[in-house]
């Protein structure tokens, strides 16, 4: 029996995207983007409290609704298409899924519940100077203090740093790279606002200095690896549902638009592209879907997450490229709103890890 | 309809227990199908079947595969031949020509395709004239013309013919369908050698070649519609009969026969894994020339493996959405268009990864003559079936809604331009 | 006609030991450059030149540098507008305009790409109506209709303006060609902000503008034709006014102003050579983050280095062959094909380079945010000054000699569709 | 001054082609590439006596005409484009460079003439298992024996090895790699025709068994890498010339071939795809050409043979590969000539090294 979703998370999917149109029109985004915290409290609530979509892969005894992995991938992919700013990524995904591998029940039963509900923003704070993942690139100190930790050190590429109450930090002791728990607010954490490329994903660098933590779990006993892939296949969903977007938005210019009494959508040039546009990011979608059932399987996810990774980037990239080239002139200019998912694509394609190097780790986790 | 799976299987099981025998004929086997309808139990009772649901019909080939039975003959183009006139034919046509396809002694060959009308299939120019005065009367139809492309032509008893009737209607309203026999003189079957050196197709060229009435499948000029059965079911069948497995280790006359039936049925086909570029090599084809420690070679198979298994797995997604009746239809175009991509970066990379013994071929090519052989094959998986530009036409018109192109192919056959 | 170059440089050697004074303002200067002819000495001696052949405007324009002198305002779209007026101009219109846009004192603009035709310039809607009853008496015209892509339009005093006069006839015959004044109530400018945050282009917004009769050019209907003249100036021109060397160590009244004038002339071209992918940059950033030791990425880097080396090579190729009269004309649009792919291919490379840091712009980008930038800015490369596509249908259509399109726009132009 | 063609090479360019395509139409190629020698000793003859295109390189002192690589450049593309099946690459191309960069004076004199006219067939026998010319894969070895030395080893793909007259051979002394001369009819030599997947260049495994040699020039005085980039610039012109060919082709046929009642190519997917592949091959033309006028200034051309190399063999295969998709199923029968070409394209991939080889052979001439 092969993958393909359910008539339950069709129809899932169905009212989930026009819920993410209806709230993220291309003007919400436009005005989001220039704030600083940059998504709309109102919508973050109605996504969390009323859809209950931040905790739809948290078990239910942490507040979570108890789906998994393909229902989260339903969430990205729609939430990508729509471009819907929002905490999702760093809270739900990145948070979520490190303090539910690494964090002991009590813990979980007392992070995640307000993950779940969108009371609390977290986010996870895991690269530094090289944006990489490696363990050997993980450099944030951790030191002992009486039953808790301080952490000293800095985080680069925080996703909604500036707007998570609640930190996920991984630092190293003696025995190697853990996970911690810092508030926000706590003396010793400075976040400076980085100057991102996509002003629809606020990134920060943050500062530790003696910042009080507890650690989450046990010491060492954080499986970067498999935080890594659940995060990456959320990621890659997003993704294609971005290149979804660029591919409708340039079809419907193509049908509209004339040029030498035709719509330009008639000139096989332009068709051709089209298709071979549509067969990438089918592809895309098929490697990101399998990747998230695979997940949900209970399966070692490493080389499927690289692989939706890089295939997922690098159509997106592509696909908002031509979304421009179709669009001609006015695909050029701020007015035209291709070029908010083009950033989203061009600042996608290197964030945890450029697609080269997901085609090396897929390789190697695949024992070639 | 509420269908019994387990009493169908009990009820197949007992039938084979008492009729399964590997030392009958392969016709004596197969004629016991075609009476009972175990043989293509989809088809209708009146016809050889037992009018039997998908569902059931697959757990009937499970009975058979566990007891190693052989079913009806179903290699080749035949089938193509089979569903159509099952679709389209009369009665008479039905009856006289059905059994001996399933029973393997009539072998049949498709003749569509023209060197003139390639991609364009309704342009057909094969001509199919009254022949005497009354067709009424039977007289029948002379044809005229070249077919090409035709796969195992030269084994065949009969063949089913697009030819056009009426040059004074728009392409796709003149053409009719026949049944045509390929044994009369006439008829001229000439092997078509590739550039990979194998011959599996055939061109068939018709001079006053002789159609008796009753050999007509359907309405004059309906024969386009007809042929549209045909092409669906091919589209359907494309990658499916190729890999009948071989069952060495049986015993029994049947077994001998079989195996000879299938050769000659799979000839056509024994360059076809090659063609679709063999990724199933290239990790061992690397280990083997240590390649897979260049970093760059590296990401070339990364990308291949990717894309190979995203196909398989868009295809997956796709059969289950057919299944459900929730695909559109030219979905299957994205999977072509995706194998012929699969295929060529995938010549590419055994290009690279085997180096300068890429000059090399036959025997002298690595894993006996296999890697040159991809490497002068992968180019027909992108034109054989449907070229890439049609799938690429397909997918921009009929899945994303683009407009149409321009035609220049509407008004009487006679006025539009063709070669 | 003979022509003695060492004589004309000994005069012009001369001349400006006379005349060649840093401490005039720029418009005496330019006057004196313009009475004389030595500021545009390939131009006609009636119209501020000295029809002088290319070989000796070259050793003109030497003797000017070893000197330091200015030369007459070249800058900016002027020099289309001033091509044009000198090709398709009367006598009144020549004089009246060449000498003030050489001086520099009167700045243009280019009116006539429109939102609803890019690709399709002749489809240009603005109209053009008579202004009113007797136009034999110069009423002249008044404008309605928007224009856009129009580079510093917000600088200019004139613009060349491209309308339709007549709706009746196929849509080139219908275009007439006009100067018109952009001081007027009728004539809004706004910036046009694009996707790289820069606002290179305007776009003009006419309402009940005013063009006296006399500022027409050209034959009414024959505005296409006069177009033309603009055009192939500016394809020629694309590359070449950009590098303007600063005078950075000179002293002198003028070499101020000169300074400031082209600051504002060069404004809305910084994020060129951005646009064009900055593959001066690669090898520098991939020491810099290690890159350059990635076997993967050398590859790519390679391929980028080849197609940019190449594409220059075949540049210089053709600038030999155009000078030797050789060239067909069309093949500056390999050129342009082969800068789209090269920049397209550096910003990836750029970006595989830069890793994480791509997340970032502004100061926080590598460089100063010169990366960001051309990852921003390279997608303008294929669609400014023609788009990709179009130059590939001049290739297909006029080198490779295919068939055209059909077209769907040869009728009078108010039954042809068009957004 | 950027290059560009005199209009005397112009003129050579016509006239040469026309000959070509004159003395090997496609029927030719196809009853030559069907026999063991693989060409035709008439056409040779004028080629060579007649046209002294042999020696076009070669000085006038050994028998040449004295132009240099620009003029072998032209004979190599027309070539290529028109198939011609000669011993021209063996003989002239690398024979002829080896001995010219590596023989004394009276050696240079001995044996030029003879390949310049044509009566001479050499080849030149450098790579064993590898196919590589790297220094270490040379393994052949020399051992002096009285005034001259025996060979003991095994050369594969030596072009023309079993028309040769005249072997030149790389062998190892304790003095480094040397070149070596050896009369093909001597004993212990050994020659093997190879099954070559094109068989218009006929490809040779040749034993040496303590066979008989003279040593060219001085011990270990080879400058391999000199011999190995004039022979790749000759060679990216000959690709470059096949490539033509099979744009020439196809755009032929697009512009007879009627399906849906037009011309097939009338349809823009099909234009835009021949123009993209103009200019491909335009650019490859400009770098081989660049690559022999560099050649001829007398410069170090490793990078630009390199990069004309890598450049031209992947215009080829991908212009061979279009021109069979083109041309639809007739352009796959072995009935359209499409296939000689594409067999030459893909040998050609591979042949003196891949494109990648020579990617990085590029950057480290160019000090990156």
């Amino acid at each position: 029996m092969e993958f393909s979703f359910t008539a339950e998370q069709d129809q899932f999917r169905d009212v989930l995207g026009r819920f993410m149109r209806d709230k993220s029109p291309a003007s919400a985004v436009r005005s989001l983007m220039e704030t600083d915290k940059g998504f709309d409290a109102e919508v973050w609530q109605q996504l969390c409290a009323e859809q209950g979509l931040a905790g739809i892969h948290l078990p239910e005894d942490c507040g979570g609704t108890g789906y998994g992995p393909v229902e989260l991938a339903i969430i990205m992919e729609e939430q990508g298409r729509a471009l819907l700013c929002s905490p999702f990524m760093a809270s739900a995904v990145m948070a979520g899924y490190a303090i539910l591998q690494t964090g002991t029940d009590d813990q979980k039963r007392a992070l995640l519940p307000g993950i779940a509900d969108g009371s609390t923003i977290a986010t996870l704070a895991i690269t530094e100077q090289s944006g990489l993942w490696r363990d050997d690139d993980i450099q944030l100190q951790a030191t002992k203090s009486g039953d808790d930790y301080v952490l000293s050190g800095t985080k680069r590429f925080v996703v909604d740093g500036q707007n998570a109450d609640l930190l996920v930090v991984a630092g190293r002791t003696d025995a190697g790279v853990s996970l911690f728990t810092v508030n926000a607010g706590s003396e010793g954490v400075t976040c400076r606002v980085a100057n991102a490329m996509d002003p629809t994903r606020k990134l920060a660098e943050i500062d530790f200095s003696s910042a009080p933590a507890q650690l989450l779990g046990v010491e060492g006993g954080v499986d970067l690896a498999a935080i890594f892939n659940a995060v990456l296949i959320a990621f890659a969903n997003e993704m294609v549902g971005g290149a979804q977007a660029m591919l409708d938005s340039a079809i419907e210019y193509a049908k509209l638009r004339v040029q030498f009494g035709r719509e330009i959508g008639s000139f096989q040039g332009l068709k051709h592209r089209f298709s071979d546009l549509m067969v990438d990011i089918e592809l895309a979608k098929a490697t990101a879907y399998q990747a998230a059932q695979h997940l949900a399987d209970g399966k070692d996810a490493t080389a499927f997450a690289s692989m939706a990774k890089a295939t997922a980037s690098e159509v997106f990239r592509h696909a908002a490229h031509e979304c421009i080239q179709f669009h001609g002139g006015i695909g050029f200019t701020w007015e035209n709103d291709t070029h908010l998912w083009f950033k989203r694509a061009k600042s996608s394609e290197v964030f945890l890890g450029t697609p080269n190097d997901h085609r090396e780790r897929m390789l190697q986790a695949m024992g070639i | 309809m509420d269908i019994n799976i387990d009493a169908i299987r009990a009820e197949v099981r007992t039938w084979l227990a008492d009729n399964w025998d590997p030392n009958l004929t392969l016709v004596e086997w197969r004629t016991k199908l075609v009476d009972t309808g175990w043989g293509m139990p989809e088809w209708p009772e009146d016809y050889f079947g037992k009018d039997m649901p998908p569902v059931a019909v697959s757990a009937i080939a499970q009975e058979f595969a566990e007891a190693g039975a052989i079913g009806v003959m179903k290699s080749g183009p035949r089938m193509l031949a089979a569903v159509t006139l099952l679709a389209h034919g009369n009665d008479q046509q039905k009856r006289r020509f059905l059994r001996r396809i399933l029973t393997g002694e009539d072998a049949w060959c498709q003749l569509f395709s023209e060197p003139g009308s390639g991609s364009d299939l309704a342009g057909s120019t094969t001509r199919a004239d009254a022949n005497g005065d009354d067709l009424a009367n039977g007289n029948g139809w002379k044809v005229n013309g070249q077919k090409v492309w035709t796969t195992s032509a030269h084994h065949a008893d009969y063949g089913i013919l697009l030819a056009r009737t009426d040059w004074d209607v728009p392409k796709h309203q003149g053409l009719s369908f026949f049944v045509i026999d390929m044994h009369q003189p006439g008829v001229e079957v000439r092997q078509l050698r590739q550039m990979n050196g194998h011959a599996s197709f055939n061109e068939v060229f018709f001079t006053d070649a002789v159609v008796p009435g009753h050999f007509q499948v359907g309405e004059l000029g309906q024969g386009w519609q007809t042929a549209m059965t045909t092409l669906a079911y091919e589209r359907r069948a494309v990658a499916g009969n190729r890999d009948a497995k071989e069952d060495k280790g049986r015993n029994g006359t049947i077994y001998g026969e079989y195996r000879e039936e299938q050769a000659i049925a799979n000839e056509p086909y024994t360059w076809y894994p090659q063609r679709a570029g063999r990724v199933d090599l290239v990790v061992e084809r690397a280990r083997e020339t240590g390649k897979i420690s260049d970093p760059a070679i590296r990401q070339e198979i990364a990308k291949l493996l990717t894309m190979h298994q995203s196909t398989q797995w868009f295809a997956g997604r796709l059969s289950e959405l057919q299944k459900a009746g929730k695909a559109r239809g030219p979905e299957g175009s994205i999977t072509k268009l995706a194998a012929s991509n699969v295929a060529r970066l995938a010549s590419d990379v055994h290009t690279a990864i085997t180096g300068i013994d890429a000059m090399l071929t036959g025997d002298q090519s690595p894993h006996d003559g296999v890697i040159a052989e991809i490497l002068v094959s992968v180019p027909a998986v992108s034109i054989a079936g449907g070229t890439d530009e049609i799938q690429r036409n397909i997918i921009a018109e009929r899945l994303l809604g683009l407009p149409k192109e321009p035609r220049f192919d509407t008004g009487p056959f006679k006025d539009v331009r063709r070669n």
